[in-house]
């Protein structure tokens, strides 16, 4: 199934997004975050908490206390382990235990430090490179089945609970394991420490979490003969950090949109942009696969009239992608069946933009959520709109597929509900295989037709947002209908200038590699 | 077993008895038809119940989706499990079974009776062709099977089985609306004991909606469900000749 | 959506199953049976019960009990009527009470007769022709929605809950209201008469319980604006005296097919052609659509490897329906979605199959049947397999459309069943409205093949059974691997040979006014 | 109503007590689950329960789809019927309410509280655009209201509803997994009555999971499920604070 477009509107689509993002670009540049800050001593090995509180946050709070992380976390403890011989591990711990005060030691000049930031960052970046190699070793042993990857969520707030969900659901067919956080955590400003199992509505993404869900997956991976792939959130006021920890533990895909956080939790949109692009940054160095937020859009707006916000943000998503270093496998970018399902010829509509994100992005996998605000508590009707959601996904060939759940208004999914869900993908995905390439669009029909105006109403949006920028657009309310402020929402305060001698070892390393690689896929025909 | 094992549903924590129900209830949708699924759902055992989903049908009709914490738990080891054919054998073991205790060949009459004409399942289970890869009891070399096929007379199925000097009746009963199999089934038992043959023969029913618990309740020696397979009932019927003495 | 066929095919087709239906027109040609010869009683007038036996078998057995049946029960009663100027009905009275024998009065040449039976057929004539207005007017003033037709069975046995759940059905949406029958009513050499209330799996088919049915489905559609259809069962022992009460109570649809009594109740071959072939004409002359019986087959044969025999029993069963005077419209040929779930691009060849029929036969509203016999326990699954049933319905445009139930491994229908079937299939129908309008099959593809493979495995099939004749070909087993021998099953004795000087004076009429209408139609452009 | 009215569930027939169960147990599939579900109906008042289907989900686990005839059955007369906003008035009558019952604008204060973000039910209450085609209760020219969105810590909803002189409080709980809104719902009424202001406002709660009965329970004067209407609301507010001589 081809759709006719309009190719010259896609490069002025491209055009613009690749201005807006140049633009954020230049914005973040000179700046960095108590988040970012956190996560680069993450990845020197800081992992550890001091009675609940992570040595990451204590250590960085005691810098910004002194009005000094605008030199960047690494510089102050790197200095100390340079001038004490200690381990970055060491030099938090004793910051933590009163022991030490950062601010007493001698001081290498900040230039001077750099080389020895760089060997200090080594493990860590080795690390994230040994998980990475871990998992393509294991792909190639354990090979996934064909796209529509069938996607589930576990929810119970219990790790352990969801432990048991989540084999259950590999067993069933699932292939990827998503484990949805807490209400709130997104909004706390630290990375809770250890197993949980308390949350609500989801469970807490901790490192230990991670460690816990990715054994019980590998587990039952290998009894299988199939990889499961474990996802989180990368989102939130600790979107760097837990971009690390994911990258430690080896999770596959992360959940990481630019503007989600800033219209859905109100973060604001300085810090968030800041954050997402080192975040993404380690994503793409992990091998990650983001998947990105544009269907959350479509939960409060009309999915027929707000349709082109949708395209217009896949567009942008993939531009800070790029910028981070993130290559088109790894862009699973976001979109979702929400129409009313009253409408007539709904699907066509549905098929039709499904269609239109799929020939926009050819080698992005494409997240594809299923219908969520037009589920009720009729469940049967439910299970039908999830069918012929499944349909439309292999229909139009979609990547990563969102399972959606009957008892979806009702409550966090069962056991029972996540097996019928994959009972219904299975039946429909199987019994639909190559329905896609026996069948053709009509050309100049009213699918295509939809599609052509989805297309031109984008390339219109992101002329506008090119226009007076990305940041002038959240103010605006152009996406989702919210406005935000520059200044307003959570975490402004943890937004730093960089001084001059600033340095993210992570950051220049991890930038360096990935450009390369950017630069051979650029290489490759589309 | 001896010691208790007590389990309740389980939705997304160990015990918490999540059960889903639905039903329609002759009452116009409304406060007050809410109110009575709800009590409805309470009077199940149902804690926490919740209408998930409430809709006018028809007049004077609702249907409702519920949701709640079943409070009921049921004591595993306490069970008593009665189902026919626990304990198959194969193909190869039944034949050299029936061959060792009994020492010829055993012969089975089987109808779909009364006004039934479902013969899909009681085929699956006589013919050579069989069901889920299985051989019917037709190609078992110690049975000699006969399949009468549907809308028996329970009389025509009585004489067969006294012409072929039938050591096992199967019957098969698929339409089950307002309970006709019930009178039906238990003709065929009651004409089997006043032709005097009743202990002489294994009896067998089966059907979807059949369960061996009904089964036994109506006079039959066994009852078989959904997706028998046809060496669930040859084991059962050999077992049984050789158990009481059939087979002489 | 079209498929390219391969037109030599098609005409082969016809051709040969036109030569099958003239072999078997020439054999019933001279032939009546009992239930024909009641079923004339019934449109004279004799619909009355003596002790509950039907006045129409009183008569009829009592002439035949004479061997007399060959000059047909309209001579007898006629010349009764025109001796001692009594109406047919109390003809038939004073015979049940034993007061008149018709052997002791003075005869009437048979030849001399004639023209006074086709005076006394008037009456039934116009009932009939009356009825067919009324439903014409009716449905110009309460007319029905877009097609494929929502066709749903009440089920209850009892013919006053029947009535709570057809009018609840429609209230719900359906279009087409089928009261099923009893089990064993197929094998009844008579009708019940009166109101019944107590089937098992259906209720009893009586004139009484049509005209319950009738008025309670006009009292409804009133209420709603919609005309609501009424079906029952033309099949059986009984086929052509249903035909007449269907004709009298203005039923519009019934289920009638040339095979299905011989292969699935296994009645006599011989009495079941003829018997069909006079209630053909009744239905043709009522404006009745017939249902034609081709899903049937699937439900003990294979689906994919017996495709080419439902489409073959098609061609048939419309040779045979224009012999009797049917118009293309009034033809519901049957065929199923009965494709095993669980095979890859299974929905493929429904589509295929769908859409063959629909290109073979483009003027028959063709009645889809649901999946059954994967339909499992698993009313979730089921829900779903319904709704792509309900899609490819949609899709390629099918006419009569019979709703899956969520709960047919388990039950016949509850209320909520069939609340549930309305539900999603209005849902999937009206949200792909015109999908088939905006797809096109891609040439040369599997759907396309598969269709191809299809039409030559049916015309193959058709030269066979056109070798040998349709007799030959039931003996052999060639329909749903069913072999019946030409002189067994049921009913054999129910067959007669005509005598010089017999007469049906309604077939005669009908036959005549239906071939004025059928030239017409050959007049207009297909 | 007096005189008894009893009703059961209804499939095909007048009480033939008709309903369908599912579930899942933490046992594996087999005869000893099979057994124990259907205990388990018959706990719940199952006659005639039948497992319709019996699946393996996962190591340990089965689930059940039970079609049953419930013995228990409801007197409708008996039921109390306990829902707000049963007598609801429409825009106009609303605000003619106001003027003349209380005579100035009333004050109402919403939130999301706690960690819930989930803002559409209660902007669909207070929001201009409304819901349903009916205007949201800040187009109501004799009301004023605030609508903090989500995510509102009690202590700052107080604040706020104290800072507003707020004569009625309006709460939304969406997230209800492992019974979150509780606690939540509990610490505010706790904190206003500390404030010494919970005599002093009308206050209700809302959201998909609330019931009226639920929110009573925890000391609200009412609870609005799915469906609420802003008028079904305000038409609330409005009789409770003139009923509790509120306005003055
Ligand atoms: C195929 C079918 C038909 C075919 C039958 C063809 C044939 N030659 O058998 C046709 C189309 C003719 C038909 C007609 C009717 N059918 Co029908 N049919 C079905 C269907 C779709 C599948 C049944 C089947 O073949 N199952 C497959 C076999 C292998 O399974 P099984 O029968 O359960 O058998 C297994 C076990 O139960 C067991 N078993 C069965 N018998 C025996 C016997 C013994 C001794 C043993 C040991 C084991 C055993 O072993 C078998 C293998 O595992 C079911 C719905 C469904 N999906 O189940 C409806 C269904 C059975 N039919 C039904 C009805 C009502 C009818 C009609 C009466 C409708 C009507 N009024 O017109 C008619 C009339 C038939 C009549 N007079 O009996 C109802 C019965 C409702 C009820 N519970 O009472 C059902 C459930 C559909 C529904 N929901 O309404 N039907
Ligand atoms: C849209 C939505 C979201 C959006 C919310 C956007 C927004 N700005 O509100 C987004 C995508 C952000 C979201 C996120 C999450 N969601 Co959410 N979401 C939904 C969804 C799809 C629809 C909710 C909705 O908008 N309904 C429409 C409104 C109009 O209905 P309503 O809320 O019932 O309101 C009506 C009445 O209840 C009443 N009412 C409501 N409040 C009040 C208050 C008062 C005073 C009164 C009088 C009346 C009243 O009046 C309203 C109008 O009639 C539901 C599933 C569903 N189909 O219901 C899940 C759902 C509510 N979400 C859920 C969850 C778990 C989450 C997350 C926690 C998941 C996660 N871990 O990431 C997150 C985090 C959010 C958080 N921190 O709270 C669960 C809650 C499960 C439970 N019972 O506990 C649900 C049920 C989905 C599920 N099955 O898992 N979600
Ligand atoms: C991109 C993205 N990030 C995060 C979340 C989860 O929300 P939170 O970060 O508040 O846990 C979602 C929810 O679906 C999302 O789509
Ligand atoms: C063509 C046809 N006739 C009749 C019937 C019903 O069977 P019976 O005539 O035995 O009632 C069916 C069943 O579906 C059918 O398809």
């Amino acid at each position: 199934m081809k759709l006719n477009l309009d190719s010259g509107l896609v490069e002025n689509c491209r055009a613009a997004a690749q201005k807006i993002a140049a633009d954020v670009q230049d914005f973040i540049r000179d700046k960095t975050t108590v988040a970012v800050e956190r996560a680069i001593l993450r990845l020197l090995g800081i992992n550890d908490a001091a009675d609940g509180v992570p040595l990451a946050n204590i250590v960085v709070d005691a810098i910004a206390a002194r009005g000094e992380l605008n030199l960047g976390a690494a510089y102050w403890v790197g200095n100390a382990c340079k001038q004490l011989g200690l381990s970055p591990a060491a030099v938090a711990q004793q910051v933590a235990a009163g022991e030490l005060d950062l601010f007493a030691l001698p001081r290498f000049a900040p230039e001077e430090l750099h080389p020895y930031l760089r060997q200090l960052a080594r493990p860590g970046l080795q690390r994230i490179a040994d998980r990475r190699r871990e998992r393509e070793e294991m792909l190639a042993r354990l090979p996934m089945g064909p796209a529509p990857w069938l996607y589930v969520i576990v929810a119970t707030g219990d790790i352990m609970q969801d432990v048991v969900q989540a084999q259950a659901a590999a067993e069933q067919g699932a292939d990827i394991i998503a484990v949805i956080r807490t209400t709130g955590q997104s909004l706390l400003d630290y990375v809770p420490h250890g197993a949980t199992r308390e949350g609500f509505g989801g469970t807490y993404a901790t490192q230990e979490n991670f460690r816990i869900m990715r054994k019980a997956l590998d587990e039952v991976g290998e009894r299988l003969g199939r990889y499961i792939m474990l996802v989180n959130y990368c989102s939130g006021l600790c979107m760097p950090e837990i971009a690390a920890l994911g990258a430690l533990e080896r999770l596959d895909m992360m959940l990481n949109d630019a503007l989600y956080g800033i219209l859905f939790r109100d973060i604001n949109m300085q810090r968030t942009l800041i954050d997402q692009n080192f975040s993404r940054t380690i994503n793409a160095y992990a091998g990650i696969i983001i998947n990105t937020g544009e269907d959350n859009y479509l939960t409060t707006a009309d999915a027929v009239a707000e349709a082109h916000t949708v395209t217009a943000s896949q567009f942008i998503n993939e531009q800070l992608a790029l910028a981070a270093g993130l290559r088109p496998w790894q862009m699973g970018l976001g979109h979702a069946f929400e129409i009313d399902p009253d409408l007539e010829d709904g699907l066509l509509l549905e098929i039709a933009q499904a269609l239109l994100a799929r020939q926009l992005f050819p080698q992005a996998p494409l997240k594809y959520m299923p219908p969520t605000k037009h589920m009720t508590g009729n469940i049967f009707k439910g299970y039908l709109l999830n069918g012929l959601f499944n349909l439309t996904s292999v229909l139009t060939g979609q990547g990563i597929h969102l399972l959606g759940m009957l008892t979806e208004a009702i409550h966090t999914p069962f056991l029972q509900d996540r097996y019928l869900a994959l009972e219904g993908a299975k039946y429909v995905m199987n019994n639909a295989r190559h329905l896609g390439q026996e069948l053709e669009i009509r050309a100049g029909g009213k699918i295509e037709g939809r599609a052509r105006e989805v297309l031109a109403k984008a390339a219109e949006f992101l002329a506008r947002v090119a226009d007076i920028g990305l940041f002038a657009a959240l103010e605006q309310g152009m996406f989702a209908a919210v406005k935000r402020s520059r200044d307003g929402g959570k975490g402004l305060e943890g937004v730093v200038m960089q001084a001059q001698g600033y340095c993210n070892p992570f950051l220049e390393e991890m930038s360096t590699e990935l450009r390369e690689a950017q630069r051979n896929d650029g290489n490759k025909a589309d | 077993m001896t010691e208790t094992k007590r389990i309740k549903a389980y939705g997304d924590a160990l015990d918490d008895g999540a059960v889903q129900l639905s039903f329609t209830l002759p009452v116009d949708a409304g406060p007050l038809a809410r109110a009575a699924a709800l009590n409805l759902a309470v009077q199940m055992g149902l804690e926490h119940a919740e209408i998930a989903y409430m809709t006018p049908v028809s007049q004077g009709f609702s249907f409702f989706v519920v949701y709640g914490r079943c409070r009921h738990s049921v004591d595993l080891s306490r069970l008593q499990v009665a189902e026919a054919g626990l304990e198959e054998m194969d193909f190869f073991e039944i034949n050299d079974y029936i061959k060792e205790h009994i020492g010829r060949k055993i012969n089975v009459v089987a109808a779909c009776t009364g006004t039934d004409a479902h013969t899909v399942g009681i085929d699956a289970i006589i013919n050579m062709k069989g069901y889920k890869g299985e051989y019917g009891l037709e190609r078992y070399p110690w049975i000699n099977a006969w399949n009468m096929g549907s809308q028996v007379p329970n009389a025509a199925l009585v004489a067969e089985a006294v012409r072929r000097k039938a050591d096992a009746i199967l019957v098969s009963q698929v339409v089950t609306q307002r309970d006709i199999h019930i009178p039906n089934l238990t003709e065929l038992v009651e004409m089997l004991e006043a032709e005097g043959i009743r202990h002489k023969v294994v009896l067998v029913a089966g059907g979807p909606r059949i369960s061996h618990q009904l089964a036994v309740e109506l006079g039959y020696d066994a009852g078989f469900g959904p997706g028998t397979t046809p060496r669930q009932v040859a084991s059962f019927i050999v077992r049984e000749m050789v158990q009481r003495k059939l087979g002489n």
